[in-house]
This record gives C-alpha cells, structure tokens and sequence, in this order.
C-alpha cells in the first residue's frame, strides 16, 4: 500500500495531533506515504470564490506533480476540504476538456489525471487496510461513545467523490468499530460545520458547530471523530460560545486516526493529545480503563 | 380483366359545386377497367345505393370505386351495402373528393382535376383488389380478472351480475386488497370495511364467481375470444374444502413474524389469515416461517385442528383455464421510502411511518385498536407532522409522477389526529395541495378549519434529538426555515405498479409506459383497454388514482368485458398480414417488429430439391394481427402482404398518379 | 423567364388512418384552403410504407413524396411509428445517393387534431417542390424509354 | 431588459442550471446551514432566476454566505445546480463591484498568503484578516493555547517554489478577468 500524499496546509500547523497520529498509524499498517514534492495549498474556498482558474488550477498542480515524479502511485489526502478540491480537478481534468486545457495552461504542465484521489476513508476502509488495522489494535476503546463527523467535502457532490450514502456514510463507523469503541447512530454525520465562514461571518457559523456537537451528545456519544483537520479544528475551536448557549458540557474531538494510534498503542505524548483545543485524553483513558487494560495512555 | 364501376356523389352542392361531376364521370368512364360510370346526388341516401346496386347487375360489374366523402364517413355504410349484392364488401374503394378535395380547394378547373386523379388512383387500386372474408372467432364466455382489491372485486362482481362466469384471481391468502387495509375513506369519512367487506362477501358467495386466491399466473396464451391462462395455486397446506375457519389453529401457533396486512405494525402466527374479515376465511400456512415445514418439529397445528384439514404435504398445482377476456386490476404498492431518503433517516427512526402504517394504527380493528400511538414507545403523539410527496413528483430520487391520491389523505389523516387526540396538532408540509373531486376541497377547507396547519415546503431533513422527531424545512410562504419538533411523522409515499408487473405485462403482451404502469389504448377514449385486444385495465394498475375513480373505471372495464362476451363469436377484420409462405426465408425480422406477438416462426415441412426438409417460417396470427402492416415494410423478401392494402395495391396508386 | 415558372408539383402523401388521414379530413371539416398538389394514399400505419413505395414514386415521376403519421408515442400501434421513423432517417440518405434532391422527401408527426398542421405542411411543401422544380431524374429517362419501345408513340 | 435576460441567460448556461427545473419546493432552503443568514434563501435565487431579476440575485448576500457544502443540489429532486449558480454569480457580483466586503478581504487576504509562501499558513491568515476586517478579537482567545502547542509557529511554512506558484495565481487571475 503505497501512495502520493497530499498532507495540505492544516497538516502543518494546527493538526499536529492528526499528523502524529497520522504517521503513527500508517508505519504501523504498512501505508507508505510518499509526501508530493513541493506542493502547494488546495485554495480551499477562496480560491475558486476568486476565480474558476484558481480553484481549479491550484489542486491540479499537485496532481500533476503527483503524476510525473510517481505514475503508478494513486494521490491520498487526509483533508476532506482539499479531497474534495483535488477530486474536484480530477474529475473536471477528465469529463471536461475546457477545463483540462485550462488547467494545463495555468499550471503550464501537462496533466492527464490518470490516476484517482483517495481520502484517508477509503484507504483506511479498504479491505487489506482494515486487516492490518485489527492485526494492530492491541487495546481496545471499550464502551467510548463516538459519533462520526464526516462533513460535508468527504461525501458531496456525488458526481465528484462517488460516495454511495451521502445522508449516512458508514466507513468510518466501522473503521471506528475495529478499536472497540462504539460509533453511534446519529444524524448530523454531513451536515455543514461552516468552517469556510467562522472567520468572515462568524454568527451565523457558530450555531452550525453546535447544532452538530448538540445532536451528538443526545445520542449519547462522549466525543466527536473526523476524518478532517478542518472540520476537526472548527468543531473543537468554536465550542466556547457552545457551553453558553447550550449548558451542554463540551465534547472531546479527534481525528479517526488519533483513535486508531491510541488503540495500536501510542502514548498521549506520541500523538501530542495535550494538543487539543478541548482536553481529550480523559475520555481516551476512560475507555482504556473500562476494557480492563488499565494501561495509562 | 376486371369490371369496374365508378359512382361520383355530389353530396348536395359540397361536392359538386367545386368539383365538376360533369368532367369527372366521363373521365372516369375513360380509365382502365371502367365499364360504367355515373353520378348523382347523394350517394349514401337509400335511392343512392339502389341505383349503385342495380348497375352492379345490370353491367356485371364486379368491384366499384365511389367518389364521394372521406372513407371514414362512409366505408361501413357501403360495404354493408355491397353485402346484398353479388360481389363481395372489401371489392370497394372510396375516392375521397369531398374532405381532401372540394373542401380544400377553391380552384374549380384544378379541383376537378385533383378529383380526377384521386378517382384515377382508386380505380387503380381496386382493380387489384381481390374478395376478403371476415373471420369470426369464438368468445370464451368467461372473464379472468387478475387482482382481487376493490378494481377486482368491482369488475368481478359486474360482469358476474350481467350473468358471465368469471374466475377472480388474487396472489395473496385474501381478496381486499389496499382498501381493506384502510380505515376511513375520504372525503365521505365512511368506513373502508364497511363499504368494502360487503362487497368481498358478495364475491365469495356469488354463483357466477369463483374466487382463487393464493395464486399466480403462470403464463399465457392465446387472444381476444380464447386465452389460455396457466394458474399456478400455491400450496396451502390446509384443506379449503373441509376448512370451516375456526381459527383454532392461529391460537397456539408458536411462530411469530411480521404482519404484512399491519405492516410489520405487529405479529401474525405461520398459520394464519390474512385479516379477521378475510375472504375466504380460512388460513394458510406460511412456509418460510412454519416450524414444521422448515424443521418437521412442531406439528401443533395438525394437532388441533378438529377436522383434520392440515396437510403438510401439500403442493403447489397448476391448472390451465379458458377465458374470453382479461382484466388486470393488480393495482399498486407504495414505494419503499426508506432505500430513497436518507435525509428522513432512511428508516432508522421507528416513529415515522407511512400514509398506509397509519391507516393501521388508526383502523379499530388494527394493532393499536385505533388508537393513535407512535411505534417507539406506545405515547400518544401531541404533534405529529404529515409530509407529502414523497417519493411522488421527484424525478431524481423517486417519481416524477403526482400520486394523485396523497393529498386528500394527507388531510383525512390530520382530521383523524385532530378528532382522536384533543389538544394535539398537525402540520402538514405540501407543495401544492391537489384537490380535483367531489367534495374533496370542502374536505381540505375543513381540514384546515379543524387546525391543520399547512406549510407550503418540502422538507428536507428530519432527524431524531431528545426523544423528538426535528423536521427541518421551509416555510415558502414566509420565505423562511421552520424546524418542527414532532412526536411521530407520517410520510405520505407514491404509489407504484405492483410487484411482478413486469412479467405478467409481457405474459399478456400489454404494453407498459415510462413508469410502468400498465399503458391504455387511448389516453381519452379508451382509458380502460390494454392495445392487446380482450385484455382491459381496471384502477390502479393504469396509474395512481383514488377509489372513486378505481371503482368507476373497474365499472367501465367490466361492462367492455360485457359487451364482449354477450356475443358468441366475434368478426375480425379480414384486412391483416398474410404471409406467402415460399417467399418466407424464416428471418424472423417480422417478429420482434410484431407490436402484438401476432408473428410466430412455425417449423413446416418442405422440399429442397428432392430432399425433404424442415423449415421456419412466419406464421400470423390472425386473432392478435390488428392489420397495421409494420412487418410487411420490414419483410426482407416480400413475403409478408397487408391484405386490402397490399404492395400490389399501393404501387397501382403510385403509377396511377404519375400518369 | 425560369424553367420552372408556373410548375405545380405532383406530391403524393402516404397518411396513416389514425392520425393524418384524420387530420386531413378535419382541414376539409374546417374549410381549411390549401394547394392542389398534394394527393393522399391512405394507409394503416406510417409503419406500412415501404420505402419501396417512396422509390416508385420518384422512378415514376413523382416531384415529391410526403410520409405522415402520428406523433411518435401515439402511434394507433403502439410502436409502428418508431420503425417509420428511423427508416426515414436511411432513406434520406438513400435518395441523396441516388441522385434525388432529399428535399423531395418529407416526413411529418400530424396528429388527428391537427389540422392546421396539415393545411401548413402542404402548403410549405408545395413551395419548396415548387422552387426545386420537376423530378427530371427518372421522367427523362422513363420518356426515351417509353418512346424507343412504342416507337415515339410518347406518354 | 432585454440585455439583462441575455446576462442571465448566459450565466444559468455557464452555471448548468435551467432556472424552469425548479418548481419551487424550497427543499434547499429547508436543507441550507446558512439560510438563516441569507436575504434572499436558496429557493428566492431559483425564483429570480425564473422572474429575471439578475441584479437581485448580484446583490444578494446569499451567494457570499453560501458555503458550498452541496446540500441543496443533493436533496434537490430536480437536481438543480444551485451551489454552481452561485459560484457564477459570484464572478459577475465581483465584476460589478457587489462583492461583500467581508468575504472580499478574507479571499484576497487568503490568495495573498497563498503568493508569498505557496502554503496557507492559518496564524498569518486569520490575523490580517480580523485586522482589515476590524474583528480583532475574533478567535484570538485560542491564541496562547496554539502558540503552546506548536499549533501555529510564527514562522509560516513555505514551498521551495513559491515563486512559480505566485505565478501560476497570477496566470490564473488574468484568466479570470477573460469572461468566456
């Protein structure tokens, strides 16, 4: 299992835990990483608000760079923002030759988006993967309650990321489930956090965040997991405004493969879990506890 | 050489003041063939045809050309006419000099001359045209009606009263169908077994009727006047005839699965009936879920039963039978929401049910006794919200089709909350509100007056948060997003054509249209005919409708079937498809181009050279040809002809208009 | 002056009984007025013509040949009509092939109601046939060989 | 008028959006994270659209707020493409100067950093853009606690290339200036 990555910006800065982790896990299960040379930011959603050029144009140069220094290697991306904007070039650079003309011309090189853009998900849910990963577990997150925040980019639009549930995605339900943890039924699975407006209209952006994390809890989940720096930062960020408006406690958030790394073995200190905006250890050691390890995480 | 005798009608002045009588009889005496030609002043009008039948004797004429009006007014008339005579009615063409000529035309000079040449052209054509005879096939006088809901109890009970044999088939343990299962009926508020139960006792008690139910059609063969139908009868594994439905065995039965009449709402045992007022009110043994049948441990049943009915032995059997006519009145079922909308939860959450779960809820004789409880945890709802179209008028993830019947049971259902349970409330999100009927927007009007709150918007998510169902939506008229918070969600879904549909239409030959219902000859005047001759169409198997307009259109097949099988033959029209057998290759093109499976390749006996040999070729069936004449423009070889409109005809058309 | 100044095309129109035919005769009910040209052959089906038939008529001299039937989807027949169609899209190709203008060769969904339709095919059909002057392809032909055989007897 | 029908036209046609599609169930509106925030809902854009009215839709607050997340044209049961309308309409707002002024700087501030480093680096990102925007306390009482952490480093991360990538923006934007 061998890819070309695309870590994109959050990776390098305020998902530090996720990227730890990240590492942590795919050493152990056997993905080899192989990071794109130089690449360069997605343009999330600025970008193509800017200009069609631009938000097509900026994802595909990593692609291409992808293409040409690893032709065999299908691209991965932990990010669902930059999954989507990757995927999204991909699939305009093949369905559309305006736009696969453009495209070259602004990134002056050549790309045939012969090869597929993966999110963390598929790879994780893919079937050799999860057999490395219930190989790996060696103490399990008994009884923790965790509902699955995919967001809106790993699932929609369906011409784009060919997602067969859009309302209910179940990958990373059951990626969840090999560590023993439970993923609950909840509702807001792909619902949007907002994160493209916390900054420029930041009112109306945050009761999306706690509309997410309310429905959550009333399913009884202890913690959120995302599949997304971004959505991972916007859900824990923006929780200050949630316990005033709601008396709601808050609620722990990690990637899905922060998950995995502490149920592979990884110490808290590892995967830098002090890290986080909301303290997400407790409920980790709690679970820890309950499975009767009593081992300190 | 043929003896032809042309008769120009003035039609009073319509024909005569354009065209020249005076130019075109001679003319036409002129023509190849002719050897009398007249006119006068109406044709059609008793002394007309006297005078045409007298030269017919008189000249030894033996076919006749009239110029006169369109061929649609008056083909009939004349070749009734030409039965008292000695030629035979089909040595007869129609110039038509009145609707495509002098009508048209205000040209004297040209008019006449386009009159003759039209005349010119039927001559030409008739010259060829050879005796036909019509014939008559027997009528099987007894009608098949498959489906026994209120379209097949309808039509069953109709044709049975007019006297005719009728055989009412029905897939399931009991006739009743959907409207059996439903609780009241709108907009009259009358019970739905009350008006429906009488009428399923009539059929079991009627001379004239024989009822088989849990039975299939297995295939079919034959057309319009004989069709042969194989009837599969599944294994009951309880003896009807000595059956007197105690109902002993239901009692102890260990086994318990979903019911399908309450859908899934509660349990019924393996051995059971349909529903307390089934008919025939005798169980059958389900055996997917019977103990005894799956493993050969239990036997309890058989233990019981006082008169020994219980045969685990039982087979399925087959029996063929003969009819005159078929109805389809298999109806529909409604769309299976939960595989469309995640958005409503895709069936995760218990407390949404449909339009038809909650008939069962409310229905006294249903498994909440009427009361209006939501499925989760037996409350009683204080708001429940109903939501229409779903499923209907949504082409990318259901139908593009408006189920025509949910509006109206949207607001009966609101009535029914509102009148049970006091103090609640019911907010109904539409899109539009479709109320074409008889008292059915004084119902709405009533509806709404009781509390109903209509939302115009459809909702685009609901999902459960403490103990509640959240609807999320839009309020259009106020431009704004609502969110209900509701105890139980009724999701009013689209109809679509039964299970099986598929099958039983190509069996028959019918065709279906875009969404599978079952396609009528003519959307206006002939909604209750399948354009397979002797099959017709009752409810809802054409398309979603309610049960005023199922009934009334059972009424309607029923009486066609009537007026079918009060003959005892019937004339086919002798102007179909012939085949020339040495010409035939045994292509088969003819086949599949064939609308009504008239075609079939027959194997015959035949010579090559000296050798004897076998080959295929098309042969037609002279009781599904309806004479459009597809397969003779895509016969390779010629073989294939339309009689009366032969190639030979056709073509003396074409030359006798570029002379 | 033109060579073909005061021609009037001979049009022949294949109409099926269900549709044209009856929309034919509704122009007549409503004393639609429209040009002399065009002569009606009656059929069961637009499925019947043969293109057979098509060919005949510019062999013998026809300026133009009209198919009309019912709309596809309403076709009396359920089907015919869809056959009708995709032989007429062949047989455009086939008359170019052979050297007649397929402007000739028209064919037209008019339905049972549609009168005015009728009246406005004809009369558009007509002017064109008009503008392309006489199917010479065959007649000239079909003359020398008449005469040579009845020995300048002529038509 | 006629030239503003012919202005809508050519933006519901660039769009892939045929503005009769829609019968107006408000199923978007229902399903949209931001309508509450929006002038003129999901549904309201679609009605324009229908009435001609072009210049409401440009100066809505709408199509700045919409965030793209594709609920709408998900759910939608004529599979309107409202998220790519939008984004159309976006272009021709800022091409008559409708732009809002929030999202203008939090964009321009974005494809900057994007200019100099290749890579967006947050810290820098949210900074400028509560200074410009005049938020200057938005988010900032997570600061200390990514500064910590090493969340954030002052320093921002930068590609080898940076140069070409400026570049490639600026090729891209005079492209965007050409309206096909």
């Amino acid at each position: 299992m061998r890819y070309s990555y695309f870590p994109g910006c959050s990776m390098e800065s305020t998902a530090k835990s996720y990227r730890l982790a990240t590492e942590y896990v795919m050493g152990r299960i056997g993905v080899e990483l192989v990071e794109i040379e130089d690449w360069n930011c997605c343009g999330a959603t600025s970008a193509h608000t800017l200009s069609a050029a631009m938000g097509l144009a900026l994802p595909a140069r990593p692609l291409a760079m992808a293409e040409l220094r690893e032709p065999g290697l299908d691209i991965v991306t932990g990010c669902a923002s930059c999954y989507a904007r990757l995927r999204l070039s991909m699939h305009k650079a093949r369905s559309d030759k305006a736009a696969k003309y453009l495209i070259e011309n602004v990134i002056a090189m050549p790309y045939e988006a012969k090869r597929e853009v993966y999110s963390f998900l598929d790879v994780l849910s893919g079937e050799e993967a999860a057999a490395a990963i219930k190989a790996k577990v060696t103490r399990r997150l008994t009884g923790l309650k965790a509902a699955c925040y995919y967001g809106c980019l790993n699932v929609r639009p369906a011409e784009v990321t060919g997602a067969p549930d859009r309302e209910n995605p179940m990958a990373m339900d059951r990626i969840v489930g090999l560590t023993g943890a439970e993923a609950v039924d909840w509702a807001f699975k792909t619902e949007c956090c907002g994160a493209a407006h916390q900054n420029d209209a930041a009112s109306v952006s945050r009761p999306l965040v706690w509309r997410i994390l309310k429905n959550a809890q009333a399913n009884g989940a202890e913690a959120v997991v995302t599949a997304c720096p971004m959505c991972s930062l916007n859900l824990e960020m923006r929780q200050g405004g949630y316990r005033k408006h709601t008396g709601l406690p808050s609620m722990p958030v990690f990637s899905v493969l922060e998950l995995l790394a502490v149920a592979m073995g990884a110490s808290a200190r590892q995967i830098a879990l002090e890290a986080h905006h909301v303290p997400a250890a407790k409920a980790l050691a709690a679970a820890l506890r309950r499975s009767g390890g009593g081992v300190a995480i | 050489m043929s003896r032809i005798g042309v008769f120009v009608c003035h039609c009073g002045t319509n024909i005569a003041s354009v065209v020249d009588p005076d130019r075109l009889t001679p003319a036409a005496r002129e023509m190849p063939g002719v050897v009398y030609a007249a006119d006068y002043r109406y044709m059609c009008s008793e002394p007309g045809q006297q005078m045409i039948k007298d030269s017919i004797s008189e000249h030894g004429i033996d076919r006749i050309v009239i110029a006169s009006c369109s061929p649609r007014m008056h083909e009939t008339t004349f070749r009734k006419m030409l039965k008292g005579t000695s030629i035979n009615p089909y040595m007869l063409e129609i110039a038509n000099i009145r609707e495509q000529c002098s009508w048209v035309h205000a040209d004297k000079g040209r008019a006449t001359e386009k009159a003759i040449g039209l005349v010119r052209m039927a001559v030409s054509k008739v010259s060829k045209n050879e005796p036909l005879y019509a014939q008559s096939i027997p009528i099987t006088k007894r009608a098949l009606v498959i489906g026994g809901g209120i379209a097949g109890i309808q039509a069953a009970l109709d044709i049975a009263d007019a006297g005719h044999e009728v055989v009412l088939l029905e897939r399931e343990p009991s006739i009743g169908g959907k409207m059996a299962m439903l609780d009241k009926t709108f907009p009259t508020l009358d019970c739905s077994a009350c008006i429906s139960t009488p009428k399923m006792v009539d059929v079991g008690a009627h001379p004239n009727i024989r009822l088989m139910t849990y039975c299939e059609v297995e295939s079919v063969s034959g057309y319009i006047g004989s069709f042969e139908v194989a009837i599969r009868q599944k294994a009951r594994y309880v003896n009807h005839d000595i059956c007197t439905g105690c109902g002993l065995c239901e009692t102890k039965c260990p086994v318990k699965v979903d019911s399908e009449f309450n859908l899934g709402l509660s349990k019924r045992p393996a051995i059971y009936k349909l529903f307390p007022q089934a008919v025939p009110s005798k169980p059958v043994i389900d055996s997917e879920s019977c103990r005894m049948l799956k493993d050969g441990k239990c036997g309890i049943c058989a233990k019981l039963c006082p008169l020994g009915c219980i045969d685990y032995k039982d087979e399925a059997r087959t029996v063929t039978e003969s009819f005159g006519a078929i109805i389809m009145a298999t109806g529909y079922q409604l769309v299976d929401w939960a595989a469309m909308y995640g958005e409503y939860g895709g069936g995760r959450y218990r407390d949404i049910i449909s339009g038809l779960q909650f008939e069962r809820t409310v229905n006294a004789a249903g498994p909440t006794e009427g009361h209006i409880l939501r499925p989760s945890d037996g409350r009683e709802p204080e708001t429940v919200v109903i939501v229409k179209c779903v499923g209907s008028r949504d082409p990318k993830k259901g139908k593009s089709y408006c189920s025509r019947a949910c509006c109206m049971y949207a607001a009966k259902h609101a009535h029914q909350i509102l009148e049970k349970l006091p103090g609640s409330r019911v907010f109904i999100f539409y899109i539009d509100v479709r109320t074409p009927g008889k008292g059915y927007e004084e119902f709405y009007d009533q509806t709404r007056m009781d509390g109903a709150v209509y939302v115009r918007g459809r909702i685009s998510k609901i999902y459960e948060e403490d103990g509640g169902l959240v609807c999320q939506g839009e309020d259009s008229l106020l431009g704004s997003q609502v969110r209900v918070r509701a105890d139980m969600v009724i999701l009013e879904t689209a109809m679509e054509p039964s299970q099986g549909i598929e099958g039983l239409t190509s069996m028959l030959g019918a065709a279906r249209d875009a969404n599978n219902w079952i396609q009528e000859a003519h959307p206006k005047l002939r909604p209750v005919e399948t354009q397979v001759g002797g099959v017709f169409l009752a409810g809802t198997c054409q398309g979603p409708k309610d049960i005023p307009d199922t009934v009334s259109q059972a009424s309607a097949a029923a009486a066609k079937v009537i007026g079918l099988l009060n003959k005892s033959e019937m004339e086919t029209s002798p102007m179909i498809s012939a085949v020339e057998r040495d010409k035939c290759s045994g292509c088969g093109a003819c086949v599949g181009i064939c609308p009504y499976k008239a075609i079939t390749l027959q194997e015959i006996d035949d010579r090559l050279g000296a050798k004897r040999i076998k080959r295929e070729v098309a042969s037609v069936n002279s009781g599904l040809c309806q004479g459009c004449g597809a397969c003779t423009a895509a016969c390779r070889t010629g073989a294939l002809d339309l009689l009366g409109f032969r190639n030979g005809q056709i073509l003396e058309e074409v030359d006798a208009l570029c002379l | 002056m033109s060579l073909t100044e005061g021609f009037e095309p001979k049009i022949i129109a294949f109409c099926c009984n269900w549709c044209t035919y009856t929309g034919a005769d509704l122009a007549g009910l409503n004393r639609m007025k429209y040009p002399e040209n065009v002569h009606v052959a009656r059929v069961p089906c637009s499925g019947r013509v043969n293109p057979q038939f098509i060919l005949r008529a510019f062999q013998k001299g026809c300026d133009g040949v009209m198919v009309c039937g019912c709309h596809p989807g309403d076709c009396h027949y359920s089907t015919g009509n869809y056959f009708t169609r995709r032989r007429f899209m062949l047989m455009k190709r086939m008359l170019e092939y052979n050297g007649i203008d397929p402007g000739r060769f028209h064919a037209r969904w008019i339905s049972g109601s549609e009168a005015a339709k009728f009246r406005d095919t004809v009369a558009e059909v007509s002017e064109r046939l008009r503008k392309l002057g006489p199917n010479t392809k065959y007649r000239e032909a079909l003359r020398e060989g008449a005469d040579a055989g009845k020995g300048g007897a002529g038509i | 008028m006629s030239n503003a029908n012919e202005k809508l036209d050519a933006l519901l046609a660039k769009a892939g959006v045929r503005q009769y599609d829609c019968y107006q169930c408000g199923k978007c509106t229902g399903g949209c994270p931001m309508a509450q925030a929006m002038d003129l809902k999901p549904r309201g854009v679609m009605r324009c659209a229908q009435i001609g009215s072009l210049e409401r839709i440009l100066k809505s607050n709408t199509i700045w707020l919409c965030t793209g997340c594709q609920v709408c044209v998900e759910r939608c049961p004529h599979d309107v493409d409202i998220p790519s309308l939008m984004e159309e309409a976006r272009y021709a707002a800022s091409d008559m100067g409708y732009e809002r002024r929030d999202s203008k700087i939090l964009n321009e501030v974005f494809v900057a950093n994007l200019k100099m480093f290749g890579r967006n680096h947050e810290m820098l990102l949210a900074g400028l853009y509560n200074m410009i925007a005049v938020k200057p306390l938005q988010d900032m009482s997570s600061v200390p606690h990514m500064l910590t952490n090493g969340l954030v480093g002052v320093k921002p991360h930068e590609t080898k290339n940076s140069e070409s990538i400026k570049r490639m923006i600026e090729r891209a934007e005079n492209l965007s200036k050409i309206r096909l």
